[in-house]
């Protein structure tokens, strides 16, 4: 009862909390007036665009979580053997941080840890 | 607190007869409850009242026992909007769109004589709104400059009782005088 | 073995045995996972309405006032009040939003919580699923929240929310790596990623004490890391009231803000009782070596109290950095991660391989 | 090599605005400011005043003098009874009044408790606005016995209007000097506790620690004054160099930064907590014996002329201009609110910082809105 | 220094300046072309270093629109009052000095927004308080009128 | 029919339905959004392949890493208002004429096709063996591809670094 | 635990998934969304090593790993794209490839 | 070798100071007799305002319906924003001299601000503050309210000590 059971339980969530949803959105009073549905900033009707200028910092960190989200997945099947297999385990993973850390210290030495 | 022991009793029961408590189901009761207890207030004072209700919140008298403790930022979550200070005509405007914003149920409480007439600023004030209920509708009016909190706690139970006579569809008979604000 | 009594497996069993002889395989399964499914969405509420009143009583203790007290005794209803009230509150639709992904947002971060919370072993056999990856497949699940937060604040069409949700994208997933790497940690320790596994191995001594420095270092990164994860304070950028008003979920009203408010406390819940089953030893009862009396007594405290307990200590003591500690800027936030946790996450891993292989730990 | 050139500057840059406020939690009150971000970094910061404007300044001019002191209570609302003194004061020089002793202490006392409860009001802000939300609470707990002081005397809490000119409205309460001794004996206590919280954070370090630079030359130009001028050390304290009240027969220190980032401004006000415990524990003591008050005639009349009075509010340096004509209404009021010097320096402070720190700007500053708008 | 010796320099300095001997401070008259001369003058001459604006008033007097500078030295620690007439009545206007002390900026705008005069060669030159869109009128003028006031 | 068939259809209809909104969806965070949801699904059928690690494994990095990363760069590069314009239809009936033509020649070779079901007992895929198959080298060994998979990764995070950066030397 | 379902459902339910991503790859203009595609097709192409894998050699686990260093791949190549995307959009403003063949760098 | 120091060290200098505000939250929260919190509505009963504390204006009556105002209308002059209204009239006296009189003391609580120059000014001091704040209404107009009750009349003593100095 594992796979099958879990995609059962999505189901059972989507349908109670969709429902919810909709009881809300259908049972509860309205009213209607042409400010409400415009955006809120602080009472005063927005001007532009609503468009975040470009920034690099937040993309730049997506970017290296990336990388070192992969890491950690290589990681976990490493980590569970470790105990049995020892030191072989040990040295190859010894190699691969060490690559990798030469990476985080590259990004280190180019402040792309550091937000802009 | 009982129900003797609260003023301006006579205008509830108007409300009670008005405000169509003719279908008054258990559904109505538990929302009410629900709604008059857990009245969360919108993140807005301008002046000195605000203040006050900053005190209210605070340790000594503590809003939180009633469960308004969540103020909310955003129109978008807040029930009630505690118009605590000097509203002017700058500013009537946006206090009428967060009041537009705020999902319904809503509820206005004036706080302080600025609030409710213009109080030191009725007269010879050319900026001043004479009361908020040429802008919004209120529901409660607390005087004094500033209330103390615990006059402040005392409109919210006020509050609650008046939201305790409301039906779930029909929260609000927004009275006609109300309707056209004219940004005064 | 003292913990027969206390054993859910065999009931777990019982309902399963019952209904497979009844029906066709397939329809128990649907009518079991479905009453699974409702039982756990039931004590997600409970747990969610029950962790807000938490929050509120035990800020109110900080802060030398009382809290909520008027609905119900010591105010106890105040939560379910509150939620009665979200939903029967209007939804109000935004102009220029993007309906479907403005109502889809909720929805992505709710079930992500809802689906991790399947995974975590409330006692023995007192789980909804077991993974041989347990640890992992929760992290997995969770990581799916932020897409939650950076489609609300998108759709949303509001400034405030759209800085909000980049901000907390940005920082949930800089510290699901901390999280992961920290998790890591920790099944080196144990050798397995099944949670009951997990558990299993600390029936001698919680992995915090066995593992001493390195699980103490993970613990610490896990605690500051999950913390952030969950985007609370003092981490909470992304709804930094005193910026950006309500962050990301600025435009939401009703019910659907009470997701997010919901999601938020689950996620808590769920860190935090991960944080107790790989390092307190879940609903592991206390044992002390020798103590035999003692350990017997311990036993006698239902599992699950143990590991509600433990989950709810890891809980206050996020709550107290909450309300304790002052907001981080977003570059002092990535600083954090990216210079302190995460170098000393990976030494703490080759210190933790270390020790492991040359059985220093107990 | 001319199709390599391409410059940021020549693709059209949308100018990307966000309103702080007016209702914004963290502009403590009704200002607006509008912002120029690029990226989350700040360009430029457009302070939009007047959504609590209210005319003081014109009502005044149909109100008497003593009329007036109720209005100066709802300037700057959390130094009420300083604002109030200055008018007083201004009427009894211009009179040439003397008023008793016993007053001079009664109000230098007051001055210094507002200030406490100011400042107090101030930590609890500035430390909401950095996400530290028990310090508001804390702070607010304390300054709950100044106002039941206050109370206890003039019975409210916030806007006395306890002053009147020629001396007070009523004497001190007999509980008086006992309950401020117990209120210094306290909070004695409980200030150590305020810089363990929040002073000592290495967050809130990190947070203030060279943000908001204000030169000496640049606070004085524009004219900052108050704990956030003395930051930079801006040697501004009315207190001390033109002492009223009985601020000549007490010692105490200018409190005097140099560096003039929010950490410091920060500082400076914690240290004049300190302060203006010490002033007060001088003055409990001796109160002499007299007169709350000196006759006054029920109309006053100011002699023609110009006058200006200045004292040390809680915020900064509060003037009073009136032009009188002799009649019973001044011809024309001002009030110099230090809240309106200090806001125009911030964009000064705030440009090139991100959206985050102006909270701490803007939090370290202090700024009562209705006082700049008046 | 004392207002005896500060008047004595300033007329060392500028013997043109009308110098008053006011109620508190020295009040120095200049007219609206001397203006800011005299405040440059006030600002850099080392021996006065006005260097502080404490306060910038505007007053709708009888007979002309006034500004009033309250400065003060903080190297000297005296003080003196300028005081100044704009010379048109119906559109007055004077040259700012928020370029000599910023704090100027602020309260000019002010000024403009509640008498009415103009400041030549401000940076930004706009309403303070009032709404710029819809306001008429300058309402600390004496003879300023508007529906709503209720005039006790 | 079995539940695994029910559940197979579910997921393969909402794998090719969603695919379809990916490709022709004019919003392009919409069509992001039906990535995840075409990825996730996929989890699932990794899930009903009982190749449980790697379904986990799809879900962290596939849905929460690429389409996270994906959707920053979403929210970076475009606006609320923005929509495709609809691709030329010439363009749009070559490009559908192409796929289908595709998928056709290869389904058809597929279905005539016989596999031959291998019949070497069933492996079962657990972290142990997925762990031990990582480190060891040689037959059935992995640990060439895990050294290389690191450098593949500094290289990676190099390359994203130095094109991230570049502007800023301006 | 797959009994019931043929191999050549899987098969053509990723084929079928597969030609959507080459679809969406020769129209769509956008860069971010040709992107997408791909990884629409390497998905594809992971369900197909999997089946395989689970089917015709359930006693080995190539096409596990094959998928496994798949997905690893596409993250490396979906990062560097991104990146090189993004930088694209910073020079240009735009990210439409029919526009890009206009830019010159 | 030095950079690492500084690292160690401002990460665990940092630390201790985190520690030491948690201490101070944590102190609180195991103490709770530290709660200051007054519970408004429960303690109505012994909630007592201090004796200046200014709650509203009000006309004390004496035990015959009594007053002391002579309707001289000093305080409506000196409230700054209009909160009162002496409306006064002429009554006939037994002597046939026309006096004026207390009609209607109309008093907006909605607008005063509590500054107390009413009752500073107030000749006969008959006016005083009460200690109420239980004001909050429904109805705006429930807050303009008459001071005098209804057929009160003078206190005849204050008139002959009037009249006396007089
Ligand atoms: S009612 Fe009084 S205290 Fe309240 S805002 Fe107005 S003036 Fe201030
Ligand atoms: S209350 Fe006093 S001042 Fe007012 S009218 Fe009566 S007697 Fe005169
Ligand atoms: S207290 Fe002040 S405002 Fe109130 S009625 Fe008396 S004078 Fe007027």
């Amino acid at each position: 009862m594992s796979s099958e059971s879990l995609i059962l339980f999505f189901i059972v969530a989507v349908v109670l909390v969709g429902g919810a949803l909709i009881f809300s959105s259908l049972v509860p009073a309205k009213s209607f007036n042409p400010a409400k549905s415009e955006p809120y900033e602080c009472g005063i009707p927005t001007q532009g665009k609503t468009w975040l200028q470009f920034n690099v910092g937040y993309y730049l960190f997506a970017i290296l979580f990336l990388v070192f989200d992969v890491e950690t997945v290589f990681l976990f099947p490493w980590a569970v053997i470790m105990k049995t297999v020892g030191m072989a385990a040990f040295i190859e993973i010894m190699i691969f941080f060490l690559i990798l850390g030469l990476g985080l210290l590259y990004a280190w030495k180019k402040h792309a840890l550091i937000w802009e | 607190m009982k129900y003797e022991d609260f003023n301006d009793n006579e205008t509830l029961e108007l409300f009670k007869q008005t405000g169509g408590n003719l279908f008054f189901t258990t559904v109505d009761a538990i929302v009410n409850w629900g709604r008059s207890n857990s009245v969360w207030p919108l993140t807005f004072a301008t002046a000195c009242c605000g203040i006050e209700m900053m005190a209210a919140g605070a340790s000594r008298h503590d809003f939180a026992r009633f469960g308004i403790e969540v103020y909310r930022a955003s129109p978008r979550q807040a029930d009630v909007i505690v118009v605590a200070g000097t509203i002017v005509n700058k500013m009537a405007p946006v206090l009428k769109r967060l009041y537009d914003q705020m999902p319904e149920p809503k509820y206005v409480i004036a706080m302080g004589a600025c609030a409710i007439s213009g109080g030191p600023f009725y007269y010879n004030s050319y900026h001043v709104i004479k009361g908020v209920e040429n802008v919004i509708p209120v529901d409660v009016y607390i005087p004094g400059c500033p209330p103390r909190p615990e006059a402040l706690l005392y409109g919210v139970m006020q509050l609650q009782r008046k939201i305790q006579t409301e039906t779930m569809r029909n929260p609000r008979k927004q009275p006609d005088v109300f309707a056209d604000t004219d940004n005064k | 073995m003292t913990f027969n009594i206390y054993d859910f497996t065999s009931f777990n069993q019982w309902i399963d045995k019952t209904l497979y002889d009844n029906l066709p395989s397939f329809w128990a399964l649907i009518i079991e996972m479905t009453l699974i499914g409702v039982a756990f969405l039931l004590f997600y509420a409970v747990i969610g309405l029950f962790l807000v009143y938490a929050e509120r009583k035990v800020c109110a203790f900080i802060q030398n006032r009382v809290g909520p007290n008027r609905v119900g005794p010591y105010g106890i209803f105040q939560t379910i009040a509150d939620f009665i009230k979200l939903l029967m509150k209007e939804i109000i639709p935004i102009n220029n939003a993007d309906k479907f992904l403005f109502n889809l947002a909720p929805f992505i971060v709710i079930i992500a919580s809802f689906m991790a919370i399947a995974a975590i072993p409330f006692g023995k056999g007192l789980h909804a699923i077991d993974f041989n990856i347990g640890i992992f497949y929760v992290m997995a699940v969770s990581s799916l929240g932020v897409v939650g937060i950076l489609l609300a604040g998108w759709s949303s069409n509001n400034k405030y929310s759209l800085i909000g949700a980049m901000r907390s994208g940005a920082q949930i997933v800089s510290y699901e790596l901390s999280v992961g790497l920290s998790m890591v940690t920790m099944v080196i320790l144990a050798g397995s990623m099944q949670l009951s596994e997990i558990v299993e191995a600390q029936r001698n001594g919680w992995f915090i004490f066995t593992g001493h420095i390195p699980a103490f270092i993970a613990f610490v990164i896990f605690l500051i890391a999950s913390t952030a994860e969950t985007n609370r304070g003092p981490f909470d950028l992304a709804e930094a009231e005193s910026e950006l008003t309500a962050g990301f979920h600025t435009e939401y009203s009703g019910i659907k803000f009470a997701f997010f408010f919901l999601a938020e406390y689950m996620n808590m819940f769920i860190v935090a009782s991960i944080a107790a089953t790989i390092f307190w030893g879940g609903w592991m009862p206390l044992h002390i070596g020798g103590w035999v009396g003692f350990n017997h007594a311990m036993d006698f405290i239902p599992p699950f109290f143990w590991y509600m307990g433990k989950t709810l200590i890891v809980i206050f003591l996020m709550m107290w950095f909450k309300w304790t500690f002052p907001r981080l800027r977003i570059d002092q936030l990535l600083k954090l991660e990216w210079k302190y946790l995460l170098p000393i996450n990976l030494f703490n891993i080759i210190l933790m391989a270390l020790v492991v292989l040359m059985g220093w730990h107990f | 090599m001319e199709d390599i050139i391409i410059n940021e500057n020549q693709i059209k840059q949308e100018e990307y605005i966000v309103n702080m406020g007016p209702q914004h939690p963290s502009t403590h009150g009704v200002l607006r400011l509008k912002i120029s971000l690029k990226g989350e970094t700040v360009e430029h910061i457009e302070p939009h005043c007047g959504y609590i404007h209210r005319g003081i300044e014109k009502m005044c001019e149909r109100l008497t003098y003593q009329q007036i002191i109720h209005l100066t209570d709802r300037l700057d609302y959390l130094s009420a009874h300083t604002n109030n003194e200055a008018v007083c004061l201004l009427v009894e020089n211009a009179l040439q009044i003397e008023v008793p002793e016993r007053v001079k202490y009664i109000r230098t006392i007051l001055d210094e408790l507002t200030r406490l409860a100011s400042h107090q009001l101030w930590w609890c802000a500035f430390g909401m606005d950095l996400g530290a939300l028990t310090t508001y609470f804390y702070g607010l707990r304390d300054r709950e016995l100044i106002l039941d002081i206050f109370e206890e005397t003039t019975g409210a809490r916030l806007l006395q209007s306890f002053n009147t000119p020629g001396g007070l409205m009523n004497d001190i309460h007999p509980n008086f000097i006992k309950k401020v001794k117990e209120f210094i004996v306290h909070f004695r206590k409980k200030l150590p506790e305020y810089d363990e919280l929040l002073t000592g954070n290495v967050i809130l370090r990190e947070r203030t620690n060279d943000i908001g630079l204000l030169t000496l030359e640049e606070a004085i130009s524009y004219g900052v004054t108050g704990p956030s001028g003395r930051a930079s050390g801006f040697a501004c304290d009315v207190r001390k160099h033109h002492p009223y009240s009985a601020y000549d027969k007490v010692d105490f220190k200018e409190i005097l930064y140099t560096k003039g980032d929010c950490f410091h401004r920060y500082k400076a006000r914690v240290e004049e907590m300190w302060e203006s415990m010490k002033i007060i524990e001088q003055l409990i003591d001796n109160i002499p014996e007299g007169d709350y008050a000196v006759k006054m005639k029920p109309i006053i009349k100011l002699p023609e002329g110009e006058y200006y009075q200045r004292v040390e509010a809680a915020r900064g340096e509060f003037g009073v201009y009136v032009l009188s004509t002799g009649e019973k209404y001044p011809y024309r009021v001002k009030f110099r609110s230090p809240n309106f010097s200090n806001l125009s320096a911030i964009n000064k402070l705030g440009a090139g910082h991100k959206i985050a720190d102006l909270v701490a700007i803007g939090g370290s500053l202090d700024l009562v809105i209705p006082d700049i708008d008046r | 220094m004392n207002n005896e010796q500060l008047k004595e320099k300033i007329y060392s300095i500028d013997s043109t300046i009308n110098i008053v001997e006011g109620k508190q401070y020295l009040e120095l008259n200049v007219a609206p072309e001397d203006l800011s001369k005299t405040a440059l003058m006030l600002k850099n001459n080392p021996d006065l270093s006005f260097d502080y604006l404490i306060c910038l008033t505007g007053n709708d007097l009888p007979d002309a629109y006034a500004v009033v500078y309250h400065l003060e030295s903080t190297k000297h620690n005296h003080v003196v009052v300028l005081k100044v007439k704009a010379a048109n009545r119906e559109n007055p206007t004077l040259d700012t000095v928020s370029n000599i002390w910023i704090t100027a900026d602020f309260h000019e705008r002010e000024v403009y927004d509640l008498i009415g005069i103009t400041f030549n060669n401000h940076p930004d030159m706009r309403r303070i308080f009032l709404d710029e869109e819809d306001w008429v009128g300058y309402p600390l003028r004496k003879d300023y009128t508007d529906n709503n006031i209720v005039v006790r | 029919m079995s539940g695994n068939q029910i559940m197979f259809v579910i997921f393969s209809a909402i794998i090719l339905i969603f695919s379809i909104l990916t490709v022709t969806s004019r919003r392009i965070l919409r069509a992001a959004t039906f990535l995840l949801i075409v990825l996730i699904s996929t989890a699932a059928m990794y899930f009903m392949l009982n190749y449980q690690f790697l379904a986990a494994v799809q879900l962290t990095l596939y849905a929460g890493g690429i389409v996270v990363l994906i959707i920053f760069s979403i929210l970076l590069t475009s606006h609320i208002d923005e929509k495709f314009e609809t691709p030329a239809l010439m363009k749009k009936v070559y490009a559908a004429i192409a796929a289908i033509m595709g998928a056709v020649l290869v389904c058809t070779t597929l279905l005539n096709y016989t596999f031959t079901q291998g019949n070497d007992a069933a492996k079962d895929v657990n972290m142990n063996l997925i762990g031990n198959s990582l480190i060891s080298w040689g037959e059935q060994g992995y640990a060439l591809p895990f050294e290389l998979i690191s450098i593949l990764l500094l290289a990676a995070m190099i390359a994203a670094i130095v094109v991230a950066k570049k502007v800023k030397t301006k | 635990m797959n009994t019931g379902i043929p191999l050549e459902y899987f098969l053509i339910t990723a084929t079928l998934m597969f030609f959507v991503g080459v679809y969406g790859f020769m129209t769509r203009k956008n860069m971010i969304t040709i992107l997408m595609s791909v990884e629409l097709m390497l998905n594809a192409v992971n369900i197909n090593f999997l089946s395989f894998n689970r089917y015709l050699f359930p006693g080995q686990l190539e096409g596990h790993f094959f998928a496994l260093f798949i997905i690893a791949v596409a993250a490396a190549e979906a990062a560097v794209a991104i990146a090189i995307i993004i930088n694209i959009y910073r020079h240009f403003q735009s990210i439409d490839v029919e526009k890009a063949d206009e830019m010159k760098y | 070798m030095n950079a690492i120091l500084n690292y160690l060290k401002e990460l665990f200098g940092g630390i201790k100071t985190l520690l030491t505000g948690m201490k101070v939250t944590g102190y609180y929260f195991v103490h709770p007799k530290e709660i200051i919190t007054q519970q408004y509505p429960e303690n109505r009963k012994t909630l007592k305002m201090f004796d200046r504390f200014k709650g509203e204006v009000t006309m004390p009556h004496d035990e015959n319906n009594q007053h002391k105002c002579t309707a001289c209308g000093i305080c409506e002059i000196n409230c700054p924003n209009g909160s009162i209204e002496v409306i006064s009239k002429q009554v006939e006296k037994a002597d046939g001299k026309t006096k004026k009189e207390l009609d209607v003391y109309i008093y907006k609580l909605s607008m005063c601000t509590f500054c107390g120059i009413c009752i500073k000014v107030c000749p006969q001091d008959a006016i005083t503050f009460s200690q109420g704040f239980e004001h909050a209404v429904f109805n705006k107009e429930k807050l303009i309210k008459t001071l005098n009750k209804p057929g009160s009349s003078l206190k005849e003593k204050v008139k002959e000590v009037k009249e006396v100095i007089e």
